[in-house]
């Protein structure tokens, strides 16, 4: 059996729905969905990647180098954000993030 | 003539806004000079749509001091013009605004934004009766209803909030499907130009009409208002200021009735024919339910407001009866009742400015402390009643006998309204003007001041002399109408025609 | 037939270890899963022939974010007892929703060819004629360029957002300021007073 | 000469009405009519309210010391057109010629043309001089009579008003102008009913007479309109000369189809049933006597009821090729001639009893107007005017010596107190029972003759009832009389005391209207109904050639001839026999036919039967409309009912919004997956 | 060949200045420490300034110029947009600064993002690529999300900014993956290059999931639902100042991005995105309606507020023609310079020195301060869309394309839902004008008031100067097709 490009579009497709699954289903712990976010934007690269492979095409690395760093950056904001939360709220808690609603 | 004096006369009173806003203070000189100030506008204004009213040339039936700008090209223009069928409405607006200052010469709070929304209002109101571009036209409909929302709930009385919320977004409702409408006659064909879309023949596929009339009948209707949709009126008409209550049933009802003159029966003649029923229907509901609702009010504003939705009811069955008199009938009612209906508010008004309550219960044998208020209120009732020798007779006479041409259950039903009306409005005028004086509140009530004699001494003098007299209105107008039914019979006739060559 | 074998086993711990991130209960175990998720997708790409950038996931994933987030999740010092609590209670209707959306991107996916309009487009880069990292390398200095840039100044931002959020001066915290003390001179810092003896100051 | 006829009673309404009446006096007394009510007890009129009394009629109690000249301007321009009328109608007495004058135009509307004119025929004279004498006969009594009433410039205004209003009636050349007049009297009628307005019933019969006289109306304007659609045209001189072409055309009324000139007919004969109090629609007239016993010589009995028949009249032209409406006429005429008659017999109310007279009178005058002797129904309006205008303010004298009792059980024995009055009162009864040569005997005889004449089956019934009618009519003018003047006075000492005779001026009046009693059939009997009448009448009326009923009418066998007089013989002797003779007759009589009394006591049951079936069900209609059809559906499915669902759809989108980051991600997801099914099964082809 | 062509350079200049005073004001601030907020804010106003002019000056003559390898488009369309996004942000900018002095939030690092979130905003603008576009989009969205927590002491202030960030990268991730998927089927990301492929029959399932992906991204960027749900949160926690300008600028250039997109990459399958935004739009005009009703806060109000507006623009971009082009252009101009004198009257809203966000401190405001309440009613009622008022016009164009392209039930449900909200804008005038007054407000700052009352005269006086800016947005309509 030969893995072609639907396997690795396979892939990523689930590790998308798990890096989904990671913000909605998470009561926990907003750690654990900016991890999810990064599960997402892997998948993305995979895509890209398995895209840029199969069509014989180097945008997609290109595409998806430039997704790294911008996750890189991401996660650096989203970081002190979820770090100024907490000394707010001392809590990091899904739950807790719920002041304004309605 | 070459100045734009419907520009001049419409956008007047805007300079008397701007003049009363660059006044400084709040102390009662400022509210003095507010109320000065606007009363010379509106004579002024007044004054200057005299030169349209005699500059006016009655044989013709097409629009005349027309001017023309562009705007946004492509799209749509400032075009402004009157004929027959408008003209009564300007100079009706225009000659009520003065007395609906000296009217509200006594409110006390807030006078400055007072007579500004009043002015502003005035502007809008006579800018729909002159616009012949559909946007314009639409502008200045709706556009009305801030000042008019801001009258009701800033001057008006303990439920004012209810009533003028329900006021603006039943008549938001209606209209703005109008909008969609008028762009929906704009990319059938390509102009907004009133006049154009007036010469067009035919305008728009029978199909189209109908959806077309029913959006611009949505707006119209409510407001007339045609039953159902007239519950909103008791509810502003009870809780506006005085002036506003007047404005409201003197014009602003009116410009559903001009927009039926103007949009739905010259440009969509084929859905008018095919929803005539409807209307008559709908009228007929109007007159007979509304007086008999009518006769059971408690509050004086809410039975004359329900009188208003049943003379409404003769207008709009006038208008749809589609013959030479029903229109001009239409016409000549919509102005009588502008006047007449206006009256009576004012004369409610001016009990309520000393007694501060609308109830019929809390009044009685009025006569023997106010004669000048008893014989002045009977002329209006027998008005209302369309007692012959009074304008509103004219206009009743004429709708019925117009609907009569076009079916005679319709002219029976409506001559119902009748008796009717004679009796809530007798019945009104009796227990709050005759009777014994026995209500240790009203001992003292004083009959009316100069001010306010002043204020429908105007209004009484117009309703008997265009009672007798009504060809200055009729002559107007009839040219007017007589091209609009041309036109609508041309339509009809043509599609009859072809559904003629459809069955073969 | 070893390339099959590969994947499989990247794409399944993959999958596996990204499960074990969300569901994990010890957050630090859970970046832990994430630093094997990247590896096994690392595997992936070079698979895939994308060797720089599986070095770039391993080098920047795991070495700095990764490391990131276990530098945060030390540093917030939370209760992770209080964190136990488990999944939504209404995961079942996430997870038929989920599967769904799985299965019709499937169904779309599956049908991926290379059409002949995607081919008119041509190539950014011949495979082959040059070593992965080298054509990348190319492509994002000329042609791509601009998008080059504008990493740049997202990671800019970045770092001035991760800066305004996070630093504190506190006042009351004595902080040795190196310019102030090479600026200092004997003028400035002392003051010489004659004290007459037995008065004081 | 014409305009100064009709509109110098206007000219003295209004200045009387505006310059002589109080109207003004308060104006702007108060100027700040917004302060402090209470600080307001300074008024020179406050009196008056405290004083306000519920009985306040008749004068006596009151004082007037305002100016004399609103009365005496309006008297003496009434008594000028009067005269002006006199020489008119003198003038048609022999060479009349008809002319017609346009003052201005009125509603013109596309081919609808109407203007204010006036047109002058032989009927139009006819009616000029009764409205005007009358009227101006009236005014000089009411000097007497309202002499202490504080509003009596305010009367005399209405009076003169109402003069104006119904000599428009009388001289319109087209259906609108006397539609303007119609309306007019009723106003006029409305506010004079209302005079003293602080009495709840006098007000009540106000409105009662305008809305029933509305119902008329209604008829009416549906007549002109149908005119409209037939002829193109409501004004006289067309109309006429296209009637007979319109014969046997059809019209859509209402789903059916109706030959035209029928329905026209009724239609217009509904307002003259309204106006004229005919059968069905005659309940506003006897609640009418609440006005001033002035009020109703002029408009309840001479002039204003009268206008019905005079409309038929004007019609005739349409009315001669419309036999079944005719045939209605008839029907109509003679049951209302019977039922006020039975009525009639057993009122106690003086004025009432006069009042159903005058109902039944006008049931004869339709009568011959169906049967298509129109010159002999004017000229029972034109007599009629006289006597019971004469019993009226004869009836008014009473009440002025009775200090305004009208109750007849509370009088009695007055003659010999009044006895100028009594003499009046006598002649008027004459004249109306029919005794030979007054004026009744020629005019009223002359109806019943020809209905009899007519040869037709209604015209036979008619004959028959009418004849039974002038029974009860002499029995109850009789009773009126003999109750009135007779027997033992069984009002208090005190009124009794101040029985007097009234002053001179309103006895003047009350001579000249006994004087026409006696003498108007007389005099006139050639030129209305006998050989002079076809030059007489000109082109004023229309009889169709084959319309000969005033020679049948002249050829009637002897007894019918005699029967109207044996009918007013026995009447005669029965209230001889049960008022004078044997006075215990009446209440045995009462309780041996209880139910038969107690319905024709209660006028048939038609006010409660009204109240039933149109007043009280209109009223609870409107409350039901109102509160159930206007709250509860309009609004409750309307602006309240979805102002309400869209709060609720606004909680629920609140609702929507928890707060949680999870769940805003969940709606994300769901979003996306909502369109990727849509996309995969639906949307994508 | 250089690497840098001095034509891309010169296509970009705006962008680079931009770019350069950003770093540069950085830098001033880093050094200057002390009062170095006031300076970089006024600055970062005067570089803003520059860079408008520079994109009104430059290239005006011609109407499409492509740089940076097709990735960098500045046509007319962009060119409009850009210049309008600018003003957003220096406006922005002026109306925050006495507000961040009284918070104690003065930094200078604040105007120096925002004017990194206006040169991300602009790259959006000029985005011709899917990477363009993504890193465009990313680099002004970490600014955003860091902006919104700038109140960093302030629960509510890094709760927003913490649900932005979350939700934010949830859509980006979602707009990656869909832009993946595009990438894949087309095997290109340059938007003339996928229309040309779709157009030539590349159209596939797997493309139009990939669509769905972008359009999800998108849209949740201009907050249109379902993809709205941190718009009301964020609005509220995010200091008002920044709410204001997350309310004009990014939303703007949002949208910019969504027309570009679907207009210049997927006009082969109209028909599939049509589809999409009329759901989208009727979602969030109804949940713009109805949400709205019974807030009590100001800013929450006007973030369901601003849903809506989304929705009506959307109105405009599903009749997909260049109608609907010049509708949305049309609209979200009226959309921003009104939403920015809304905003300036939030901040007016300042009591005893502190500043009050509930809609009943505005009780009687008519007899406290008569200028803000009657510049605060006509905003309302033009963002009501009642005629004579700016927002009229904005719904007519909107409204005029939707018909054209025969959406009549969706004009339908928008004029309704028009209604609807119209609704709650009356309930603050009423609150305003009918109820009674409760204690004034303290005196309007000189900005503040100066923003309120331009924004004010223009919702008024639009209808008069209609003409000039409706050609400029047909041109840049134009510029699309």
């Amino acid at each position: 059996m030969i893995i072609g490009l639907p396997h690795f579009l396979t892939v990523a497709a689930i590790l998308f729905m798990i890096g989904v699954f990671g913000i909605f289903l998470n009561r926990k712990n907003v750690i654990i969905i900016m991890m999810s976010i990064e599960l997402i934007l892997l998948s993305v690269n995979i895509n890209l990647v398995a895209f840029s492979h199969f069509l014989g095409d180097l945008v997609g690395q290109v595409f998806a180098l430039l997704v790294l760093t911008v996750a890189a950056g991401e996660a650096a904001i989203g970081l002190a954000i979820l770090v100024t939360y907490f000394r707010n709220r001392n809590t990091i808690a899904v739950d807790d993030i719920n002041i304004m609603k309605g | 003539m070459s100045w734009p004096i419907l520009s001049l006369v419409t956008f007047l009173p805007l300079v008397g806004v701007a003049a009363i806003l660059f006044a400084r203070g709040d102390d009662a000189a400022a509210d003095n000079y507010a109320r000065w100030t606007a009363l010379w506008t509106t004579l002024a204004t007044f004054i200057l749509s005299l030169f349209v009213l005699f500059g006016f040339q009655s044989g013709l039936s097409g629009f005349q001091f027309t001017e023309t700008h562009d705007w946004v090209p492509g799209l749509f223009g400032y075009r402004m013009g009157v004929d027959g069928i408008s003209m009564p409405f300007v100079i009706l607006t225009t000659f009520l605004m003065p007395l609906c200052i000296l009217a509200s010469w006594y409110v006390t709070k807030r006078v400055k934004e007072y007579m500004i929304a009043f002015l502003v209002l005035e502007t809008l109101m006579i800018g729909v009766f002159c616009a012949l571009d559909l946007v314009l036209f639409y502008l200045f409909f709706e556009a009305g209803l801030i000042p008019m929302f801001l009258i009701i709930g800033v001057w008006g009385g303990p439920r004012r909030v209810y009533a003028s919320f329900k006021f603006f977004l039943y008549t938001l409702l209606g209209s703005v499907l109008m909008l969609l409408a008028v762009i929906a006659m704009y990319w059938h064909t390509g102009t907004t130009d009133i006049e154009k879309l007036l010469a067009l023949n035919p305008g728009f596929p029978a199909g189209m009409q109908i959806w077309l009339w029913l959006a611009f009948f949505a707006s119209f209707a409510v407001k007339m208002p045609m039953w159902p949709v007239h519950t909103w009126l008791p509810d502003a008409h009870v809780e506006a200021p005085t002036a506003g209550s007047v404005i409201l049933a003197a014009i602003l009802l009116k410009m559903g009735g001009y927009g039926f003159l103007r949009f739905s029966l010259p440009m969509f003649p084929d859905a008018s024919l095919y929803f005539q029923p409807l209307v008559y229907v709908l009228s007929l509901i109007a007159i007979v339910y509304t007086s008999l609702v009518a006769l059971m009010q408690e509050d004086m504003k809410k039975l004359i407001a329900y009188s208003s939705v049943a003379h409404m009811g003769f207008v709009t069955m006038g208008i749809f009866s589609m013959t030479r008199q029903g229109v001009d009938g239409a016409v000549f009612q919509m102005v009588s009742h502008g006047l007449v209906s206006g009256a009576l508010f004012l004369c409610v008004g001016v009990i309520y400015d000393r007694m501060h309550t609308r109830e019929i219960a809390a009044y009685g044998g009025l006569v023997n402390r106010m004669p000048l208020y008893a014989a002045v209120f009977m002329l209006f009732t027998m008005a209302n009643v369309g007692l012959p020798g009074t304008s509103g007779f004219v206009g009743e006479f004429l709708t019925i006998l117009g609907a009569y041409q076009s079916s005679s259950w319709v002219a029976f039903f409506a001559a119902t309204g009748v008796i009717l009306s004679a009796g809530y409005a007798l019945w009104l005028y009796r227990r709050v003007v005759y009777g014994v004086l026995d209500k240790p509140a009203l001992a003292h009530i004083p009959d009316m001041t100069p001010r306010e004699l002043m204020t429908l001494g105007p209004l009484l003098l117009l309703t008997l002399y265009y009672g007798v007299h009504p060809t200055p209105i009729l002559d107007v107008v009839g040219p007017s109408v007589e091209n609009l039914l041309k036109s609508v019979q041309a339509a009809a006739a043509a599609s009859q025609q072809a559904a003629a060559v459809l069955i073969k | 037939m070893i390339a099959t074998i590969f994947f499989y086993l990247f794409a399944t711990v993959a999958l596996a270890a990204a499960v074990m991130v969300i569901t994990a209960r010890n957050p630090v175990h859970s970046v832990l899963f994430l630093i094997l998720t990247f590896f096994n997708a690392a595997g992936l790409f070079l698979l895939l022939g994308a060797e720089f950038l599986a070095m770039m996931l391993v080098v920047v994933y795991v070495g700095a974010v990764a490391v990131l987030f276990l530098f945060v999740v030390m540093m917030l010092d939370v209760d992770f007892v209080e964190l136990r609590q488990g999944m939504l209670k209404y995961w079942p209707v996430g997870a038929v929703i989920g599967l769904i959306i799985l299965a019709e991107l499937a169904l779309a996916l599956i049908t991926w060819q290379i059409s002949p309009q995607a081919m008119m487009t041509a190539p950014a880069a011949a495979v082959g004629a040059v070593t992965n990292t080298e054509a990348l390398g190319l492509l994002l200095y000329t042609k791509y360029f601009y998008f080059f840039q504008a990493a740049g100044l997202v990671l800019l931002t970045a770092m001035i957002g991760a800066i305004v959020l996070t630093l504190r001066h506190k006042a009351h915290v004595k902080r040795q300021v190196v310019a102030d003390q090479v600026a200092r001179k004997a003028a400035t810092s002392v003051e010489i007073r004659n004290v007459e003896p037995g008065q004081g100051l | 000469m014409y305009q100064a006829i009709v509109f110098l009673p206007l000219l003295g309404a209004l200045i009387a009405g505006l310059g002589g009446t109080r109207i003004f006096s308060m104006l702007g007394k108060d100027a700040d009519v917004y302060g402090d009510h209470a600080a307001h007890g300074h008024d020179p009129h406050d009196s008056h309210d405290a004083a306000a009394h519920g009985h306040d009629d008749h004068g006596h109690h009151g004082h007037y010391d305002g100016p004399n000249w609103p009365m005496y301007l309006t008297t003496g321009l009434l008594l000028v057109s009067a005269l002006l009328s006199w020489i008119v109608f003198l003038g048609f007495l022999h060479e009349g010629h008809d002319s017609r004058m346009e003052i201005a135009r009125w509603v013109t509307s596309g081919a609808l043309t109407t203007s204010w004119g006036i047109r002058m025929d032989t009927l139009t004279a006819v009616m000029l001089v009764v409205v005007t004498t009358v009227s101006a006969l009236v005014h000089v009594y009411s000097l007497g009579y309202m002499s202490h009433d504080e509003h009596q410039p305010r009367f005399f205004a209405y009076l003169s008003f109402f003069t104006f209003a119904m000599l428009m009636l009388v001289t319109a050349d087209n259906l609108l102008q006397m539609f303007f007049g119609w309306e007019g009297v009723g106003l006029a009628s409305y506010l004079l009913i209302g005079f003293w307005y602080q009495r709840p019933s006098a007000n009540a019969a106000a409105i009662k007479a305008f809305v029933v006289n509305r119902v008329g109306d209604f008829g009416f304007i549906l007549g002109i309109a149908a005119c409209y659609k037939i002829f193109g045209t409501i004004e006289f001189e067309p109309l006429f000369a296209a009637a007979s072409g319109a014969a046997g055309k059809t019209i859509h009324f209402l789903s059916w189809d109706f030959d035209a000139l029928t329905t026209i007919c009724l239609l217009l004969f509904m307002g003259a049933m309204g106006k004229s109090a005919q059968f069905l629609l005659h309940t506003w007239l006897p609640d009418a006597m609440e006005g001033p016993t002035p009020v109703s010589a002029l408009i309840h009995a001479a002039t204003m009821v009268t206008a019905g028949v005079f409309l038929v009249a004007r019609m005739s032209p349409l009315y001669e090729l419309a036999p079944v409406a005719r045939e209605v006429v008839v029907i109509i005429g003679a049951v209302t001639a019977f039922f006020a008659a039975t009525v009639g017999l057993v009122q106690n109310d003086i004025k009432r009893v006069i009042a159903y007279s005058t109902c039944s009178q006008l049931g004869y005058m339709f009568v011959a107007l169906g049967v298509g002797a129109y010159g002999v129904a004017i000229f029972h309006l034109f007599t009629h005017a006289f006597f019971k205008a004469l019993l009226f303010l004869g009836s008014g004298s009473v009440i002025h010596a009775m200090s305004g009792e009208q109750d007849m059980r509370k009088m009695g024995g007055l003659a010999p107190h009044i006895r100028i009055t009594w003499a009046l009162m006598i002649i008027g009864n004459l004249a109306l029972t029919g005794f030979p040569f007054t004026a009744g005997y020629f005019s009223k005889d002359a109806i019943i003759e020809s209905a009899f004449a007519a040869h037709s089956g209604v015209g036979t019934m008619a004959f028959w009832l009418l004849v039974v009618s002038a029974l009860f009519t002499s029995f109850y003018s009789w009773r009126l009389a003999f109750l009135t003047f007779h027997g033992k006075p069984r009002a208090s000492g005190e009124v009794m005391a101040h029985v007097h005779e009234s002053p001179n001026v309103m006895l003047v009046p009350l001579y000249v209207l006994a004087a026409g009693a006696l003498l108007a059939g007389l005099v006139f009997q050639n030129y209305f109904i006998g050989h002079e009448e076809a030059t007489f009448w000109g082109k004023a009326i229309t009889r169709l050639a084959d319309n000969e009923i005033i020679h049948h009418m002249h050829s009637v066998p002897g007894w019918v001839k005699l029967a109207p007089m044996v009918a007013m013989v026995l009447g005669f002797l029965t209230a001889l026999l049960f008022y004078i003779i044997n006075t215990a007759l009446p209440k045995y009589f009462a309780e041996g036919l209880e139910p038969l009394y107690r319905f024709l006591l209660n006028k048939w049951y038609f006010d409660e039967l009204y109240d039933f079936l149109f007043v009280e069900p209109a009223k609870r209609l409107g409350r039901f409309l109102w509160k159930k059809g206007d709250g509860a559906v309009i609004d409750g499915f309307g602006p309240d009912g979805v102002s309400a669902r869209v709060l609720d759809v606004a909680r629920g989108a609140v609702r929507l919004q928890s707060g949680y980051v999870y769940h805003y991600a969940f709606a994300m997801l769901l979003g996306v997956a909502a369109l990727i099914t849509w996309f995969s099964f639906a949307g994508a082809h | 060949m250089s690497l840098l062509q001095s034509a891309d350079a010169l296509a970009a200049l705006p962008e680079i200045v931009l770019a350069l005073s950003a770093m540069a004001l950085l830098m001033l601030g880093v050094f200057r420490k002390k009062g170095a907020a006031d300076t970089v804010t006024s600055l970062s106003v005067l570089a803003l300034l520059v860079a408008g002019l520079l994109v009104m000056v430059m290239n005006s003559g011609t109407t499409l110029q492509a740089a940076f390898a097709g990735a960098f488009l500045v046509d007319s369309f962009a060119r409009v947009m850009k210049m309008l996004a600018i003003f957003g942000s220096a406006v922005a900018i002026v109306l925050s600064w006495q507000f961040m002095r009284r918070e104690n939030l003065a930094s200078f690092e604040y105007p120096v993002l925002i004017l990194l979130a206006t040169l991300g905003m602009m790259m959006m603008i000029s985005a011709n690529d899917l990477i363009s576009l993504y890193m465009g989009l990313e680099l002004q969205s970490l600014a955003l999300y860091v902006v919104a927590a700038i109140n960093r002491d302030n629960a509510k202030s890094s709760e927003a900014g913490l649900k932005y960030f979350v939700l934010g990268s949830l859509s980006s991730g979602m707009l990656l993956y869909g832009a993946s998927l595009v990438y894949g089927f087309t095997g290109t990301t340059a938007f003339p290059l996928i229309k040309n492929v779709i157009l030539s029959g590349g159209s596939s399932l797997g493309l139009i999931f990939g669509l769905v992906f972008v359009i999800a991204g998108l849209a949740f960027k201009v907050s249109a639902v379902p993809f709205h749900m941190w718009t009301p949160d964020v609005y509220e926690g995010a200091p008002t100042p920044v709410t204001a300008f997350f309310a004009a600028a990014p939303k703007l250039a949002a949208m910019a991005l969504f027309t570009r997109v679907m207009v210049s990459a997927f006009p082969g399958i109209t028909p599939q995105w049509q589809q999409i935004l009329v759901f989208v739009a009727i979602a969030s005009m109804a949940l713009g309606a109805f949400a709205a009703i019974g807030q009590t806060n100001i800013k929450r109000l006007l973030a369901y507020s601003s849903i809506g507006h989304m929705g009506y623009a959307l109105v405009g971009l599903a009749a997909g023609s260049v109608e609907g082009v010049r509708g949305v252009v049309i609209y979200m101009l009226i959309y921003v310079l009104t939403t920015l004198g809304v905003f300036a009257c939030v901040l007016a809203m300042r009591r005893n020195g502190k500043y009050v966000e509930n809609i009943a401190d505005l009780a009687g405001l008519a007899r406290t301060n008569r200028g803000l309440a009657f510049v605060f009613s006509m905003l309302m009622f033009s963002l009501a869309g009642i005629p004579v008022l700016a927002g009229f016009f904005a719904k007519l164009f909107v409204f005029l394309a939707a018909i054209k392209a025969g959406l009549l039930t969706l004009a339908i449900i928008g004029v309704i839902a028009s209604v609807v909200s119209a609704f709650y804008y009356l309930r603050i005038v009423k609150i305003i004008y009918f109820d009674e007054p409760v204690a004034a407000f303290d005196a309007m700052d000189a900005e503040v008031k100066m923003v309120a009352y331009a924004s004010g005269a223009f919702a008024l006086l639009f209808a008069v100067f209609a003409r000039p800016l409706t050609d400029l947005a047909t041109v840049a309509a134009l510029s699309l097709f």
